[in-house]
């Protein structure tokens, strides 16, 4: 019985219980903290980088985000008259480097994260699904 | 598995080949042993890695320096601050870039926490693999608020891209301080309930005392770094005899463990923790006021910024350089490297990561020999390696 | 004297040149040396193997050893400079175990041989893949597909032949 | 008055049926059924009839106990994990073991093209039946038991042997060398554990000098000194805590979960098994789990017996059988909770340090106090 010698008295194990116990009855500042997903959400913080929008008005297409975008995620198509980006989310790092080198600051990332979807084809975010500012400016 | 009596006194039974991974519970994602068995205790036990290799240094050739900073978010997603500054210092070694200090304070700030996120998982999956699912549940609580912190700072939770050469991304936002703050008084009480409802559970000490045990000589001799190799009493740490970033001016200890068993690596992580704590209520009382970027020719736009005003426009052509660098940080797993080698383009010519957790693994076979499956998945716990960081 | 010019002093005959990685001290070696060096190195008190980085310069193979001290709290790279057509250099699993799977990979994605390693078999990447990724004339748009085979080794073919789905 | 002479423990029926019967003569509707029956010449048959029913209510209640040992089990995981658990399914969740029978039944019934087919598919009934099989002797409460055999402990521990038979048979048939590593584990784990069962069992035979569970359990009614329970707990508290780990070990919970520890062995026995053969086997377990804590009840903790009974109005006597089923299953309740709460609070053991700690540790354990048990009672202590 040497493998046991010590610790007879199972106090270690005791003391777990009461912790598991204080846990069971939410004793002392240990409360649930799920968040039951699809009916409630947590609070996506500002900076939080979801899905891309390009403001229509600022966005000149001029292609720096086409070439900084690490994984080539981000195409210029052509969208009404004028050239904006169009971002395949499938592929996107969601690193935020088109953010950081759009020189007229007309990229940016929203909180939106449910970007799951049937098919590849309809990951592809074109500017019509992008382009924000258009309510506004008509 | 028929028993052979064989003479003598031995009793020796068939051998058997067990197939342990690449899709198991505890190989913590695709790692995969090959183990000769005799009975229950293992024979022969063969690593065999590579089911999650991405090519990560075939993708650093092949990038610009700002562009691979998200792909070292990848290597180790537990803990992704420490690569994104592993890379970003040695890049900044190369191009010999000032940094300013709050933006120091800031990396220090995201790296520590970091630790404590990455020892919670560590810790949590190890009493996980071991049957405890309590802890990891526990330890996800601490984890999801230290992840709420990093998203409040950065925007993503767990691949950050927020550390660039020259500084960070962003200054901290409006209200992360007082945060920060509460989870700091936070943790302290859930360090102490972690440590009633594991550290002196007998259970958990006959499985972890004096299993995986390597000596000091051996575990410096595979290459172990961090606190695998803390546990067996080396007293090394990268921050403290090596010192980068504002190391030198924290007040904080080495932890250091003789036994080099399984369970002196666990006690080792769960005191580095709350020296991390203790790092971080430091960095939150000296934090200085400063810009947190040195040039914006590494940066950044404001992402808050107005829409469709007109910022400087800057070539954002960033190219070290020719020359090469070793640089290494204390990662949560353990020295974490990158040579960086520039020939003056804008991408690197050659991306080498020293990964902890590759070398970590490399002493398992001499490790568990000998032991049984249980005792394998106890001592392959205590390594702490996230297969992100040993494929690459 | 830091840890290089030491070893110069040392063994005149084997390094070749010291000089700095940057601020840590560096000694190009000849390749037959190494294990000679290397050896030398730990006696020194560079206990601790860091990296084994291979570099393919086109013309010429470098393989870099970045040594630690644990008791000097010292630094020390040894490089050595391979043929490219012939890219083989001494093991030094003899000396730190820790080298086995390191040099393996480095034989593996950067393809240098390590004479005397007890196991130089492919790591991170299946056996029987073609070529060395990490070399600048790696073909890089040509596929080859893996898949697992009947007793858990891995296949890989140029056409996905053995693909159960093809793509 | 028959009801108040019930309570008063001077008519006690012999197992449910004569209970039915009693109840059917006092409503006074048995008579005519049974002229019905003895028309036909079929007087048996509504003897078979009234046990079958009685059946078949048992083993719906085990059922349904058994569903909701399921969520309570994820209840009592989630409230110590922080989380809330089941949520979706009906109040609180309430409804997700049936969502979850329904969901196994719609699974597809996987065999492994290399198994053995007919061993394969036996293993789960072979496991599931006996785990029902076990309450047939267990007295639920005053009167409720389906058969009291005067064998009773002997056959439920001899009953309960038989599981790992099946988990070998699963084991062996699913043709899978970690299904085979845990069958192995828990055969060796039954066979050590069922040994300090039974001895610390015996101990507790001693004193009652039967081993029907009635008898058991009639011997720890009353109390001593007015306030202590007469439960064989407190004569025997070394019995009672051998009894319990080898109890938790018998159900293969954690810290004793070798036949499925999911870390080491993937699922163990049951790897290769989906649907509702899957299925079966959990059921099986979470019948063990009721099962076996029923009996720690029935041998130390007083059965369904009250211990003061004389605190309860004799207006209440008609609830005797009642009240005593729900002083029963609180009772079981406790100790099911007991063995969840300790299944989220310590880690698991090495299966060579389990083995350890039934041979050398328990065994001589159990000795011991049997033969103090004997010398205090040949002492004429007891």
């Amino acid at each position: 019985m040497t493998w046991i010698s010590k610790d007879w008295a199972m106090g270690g194990i005791i003391k777990g219980l009461i912790v598991t116990l204080k846990h069971v009855f939410r004793v002392g500042n240990r409360p649930t903290v799920t968040v039951q997903y699809p009916f409630e959400r947590m609070k996506v913080q500002p900076r939080f980088r979801g899905l891309h929008a390009v403001d229509e008005n600022a966005c000149i297409g001029c292609g720096i985000c086409e070439t900084n975008c690490p994984n080539s995620t981000i195409t210029i198509v052509k969208h009404n008259t004028n050239w904006y980006p169009q971002v395949n989310v499938g592929m996107c790092l969601f690193c935020g480097i088109c953010v950081d080198v759009c020189p007229m600051n007309a990229m940016k990332m929203t909180g939106n994260y449910e970007l799951a979807d049937y098919n590849r084809e309809s990951l592809i975010y074109g500017p019509d699904r992008l382009l924000f500012n258009k309510e506004v400016n008509k | 598995m028929a028993l052979i009596y064989s003479g003598g006194n031995n009793v020796e039974s068939d051998e058997l080949f067990i197939n342990m991974g690449p899709v198991h519970p505890s190989t913590h994602g695709v790692l995969r042993f090959k183990l000769r068995m005799d009975g229950e205790s293992i024979k022969e036990c063969t690593p065999v890695i590579g089911y999650l290799h991405r090519g990560t240094e075939k993708l650093g050739e092949m990038k610009t320096y700002l562009q691979f900073i998200p792909y070292t978010d990848r290597l180790d997603y537990i803990s992704a601050f420490p690569n994104n500054y592993a890379f970003v210092k040695a890049v900044e070694e190369l191009a010999g870039i000032e940094v300013p200090l709050r933006a120091e304070y800031i990396r220090v700030m995201t790296m520590e926490l970091n630790r404590i996120v990455n020892h919670l998982v560590g810790i949590g999956s190890l009493l996980m693999d071991l049957g405890a699912a309590t802890m990891i549940m526990w330890g996800f609580r601490e984890r999801e608020n230290a992840l709420q912190l990093f998203e409040m700072l950065c925007g993503a939770r767990m691949t950050f891209n927020y550390i660039k050469p020259g500084g960070v991304r962003e200054d901290m936002p409006e209200g992360f301080i007082p945060k920060l703050n509460e989870f700091l008084k936070d943790m302290e009480k859930r360090i102490d309930d972690y440590e009633q409802l594991i550290n002196g559970n007998e259970i958990f000490h006959m499985r972890m005392k004096n299993i995986g045990v390597i000596s000091g000589k051996d575990a410096v001799n595979y290459g172990w770094t961090g606190p695998t190799l803390r546990g067996s009493g080396v007293d090394y740490d990268l921050r403290k005899y090596e010192p980068y970033s504002i190391y030198p001016d924290l007040d904080f200890k080495v932890c250091v463990r003789k036994e080099g068993d399984s369970f002196a690596r666990f006690i080792v992580r769960m005191d580095e923790m709350k020296e991390s704590l203790h790092i971080l209520r430091q960095v939150v009382d000296n934090m200085p006021e400063s810009k947190v970027i040195s040039s914006a020719e590494y940066g950044i736009a404001p992402m808050t910024g107005t829409p469709s005003s007109v910022s400087t426009y800057f070539p954002r052509i960033f190219a070290p350089p020719p020359g090469e660098v070793y640089s290494r940080i204390e990662a949560p797993k353990g020295e974490l490297g990158f040579y960086v080698v520039s020939d003056g383009t804008t991408k690197p010519y050659r991306v080498k990561i020293r990964s902890p957790s590759f070398c970590n693994l490399t002493a398992i076979p001499s490790l568990v020999k000998g032991l049984k499956i249980p005792d394998l998945i106890a001592a392959f716990g205590t390594i702490d390696v996230v297969l992100g960081d040993v494929d690459r | 004297m830091n840890a290089a010019e030491e070893l110069k002093a040392l063994l005149p005959g084997s390094v070749i040149s010291i000089g700095l990685q940057l601020n840590k001290p560096m000694a190009v070696i000849k390749k037959e040396d190494l294990v000679k060096v290397a050896g030398k190195a730990k006696d020194l008190g560079f206990d601790h193997l860091s990296v084994v980085t291979g570099i393919d310069y086109k013309d010429h193979f470098e393989v870099i050893y970045n040594f630690f001290s644990y008791s000097k709290k010292q630094n020390l790279a040894l490089k050595v400079n391979l043929d490219h057509d012939k890219p083989e250099v001494d093991s030094l699993t003899s000396l730190w175990k820790g080298a086995d799977w390191l040099e393996r990979e480095t034989f593996d994605l950067v393809g240098i041989k390590f004479i005397g390693h007890p196991n130089l078999i492919r790591i991170l990447l299946p056996d029987g893949w073609n070529g060395h990724p990490l070399r600048k004339d790696y073909d890089m748009n040509t596929e080859q597909f893996v898949t697992i085979g009947e007793n858990g080794d891995d296949v890989v073919s140029p056409d996905g032949t053995n693909l159960l789905r093809r793509k | 008055m028959l009801f108040l002479a019930m309570w008063t423990g001077d008519i006690m029926f012999a197992n449910t049926y004569e209970l039915i019967v009693f109840i059917l003569n006092y409503i006074g509707i048995y008579d005519p059924i049974y002229n019905v029956f003895k028309m036909f010449g079929l007087e048996y048959l509504l003897r078979i009839i009234i046990v079958l029913v009685e059946i078949a209510v048992l083993f719906v209640f085990i059922l349904l106990t058994i569903m909701f040992l399921t969520w309570m089990e994820r209840k009592v995981v989630a409230m110590v994990q922080a989380r809330y658990g089941p949520m979706v399914t009906g109040p609180r969740g309430l409804l997700q073991p049936v969502m979850d029978g329904v969901k196994l039944i719609g699974k597809e019934d996987i065999i492994p093209a290399k198994a053995d087919r007919w061993v394969f598919t036996l293993a789960p009934f072979l496991i599931f039946i006996p785990a029902l099989l076990v309450f047939i002797p267990l007295p639920f409460g005053e009167s409720l038991i389906i058969s009291d055999l005067n064998v009773g402990l002997l056959y439920i521990i001899a009953i309960s042997a038989i599981s790992p038979i099946a988990i070998l048979m699963a084991g062996w048939a699913s043709n899978n060398k970690y299904s085979l590593m845990g069958a192995v584990r828990a055969v060796a784990q039954d066979l050590s554990y069922t040994i300090p069962l039974a001895l610390s069992a015996i101990a507790v035979v001693l004193f009652t000098g039967s081993l029907s569970t009635v008898d058991i359990v009639t011997a720890q009614s009353g109390t001593w000194f007015g306030f202590i329970p007469k439960w064989f707990i407190f004569l025997q508290p070394l019995g009672f805590i051998l009894f319990l780990i080898a109890s938790i070990a018998e159900m293969g919970r954690i810290p004793f979960d070798f036949q499925e520890s999911e870390s080491e062995l993937v699922a163990g026995f049951f790897t290769e098994y989906s649907g509702m053969k899957f299925a079966m086997f959990f059921l099986a377990e979470y019948a063990h789990l009721f099962s076996v804590s029923a009996i720690v009840v029935t041998l130390f903790l007083g059965g369904w017996s009250i211990p003061f009974l004389n605190l309860i109005p004799a207006t209440f006597a008609a609830l005797v059988p009642i009240i005593s089923l729900v002083v029963f299953v609180i009772k079981t309740y406790a100790i099911i909770f007991f063995a969840m709460w300790l299944r989220d609070t310590v880690p698991r053991m090495r299966i060579d340090q389990l083995l350890n700690l039934g041979w050398k540790t328990m065994i001589p354990l159990a000795l011991l106090n049997l033969l103090v048990t004997a010398l205090l009672m040949t002492a004429g202590v007891f």
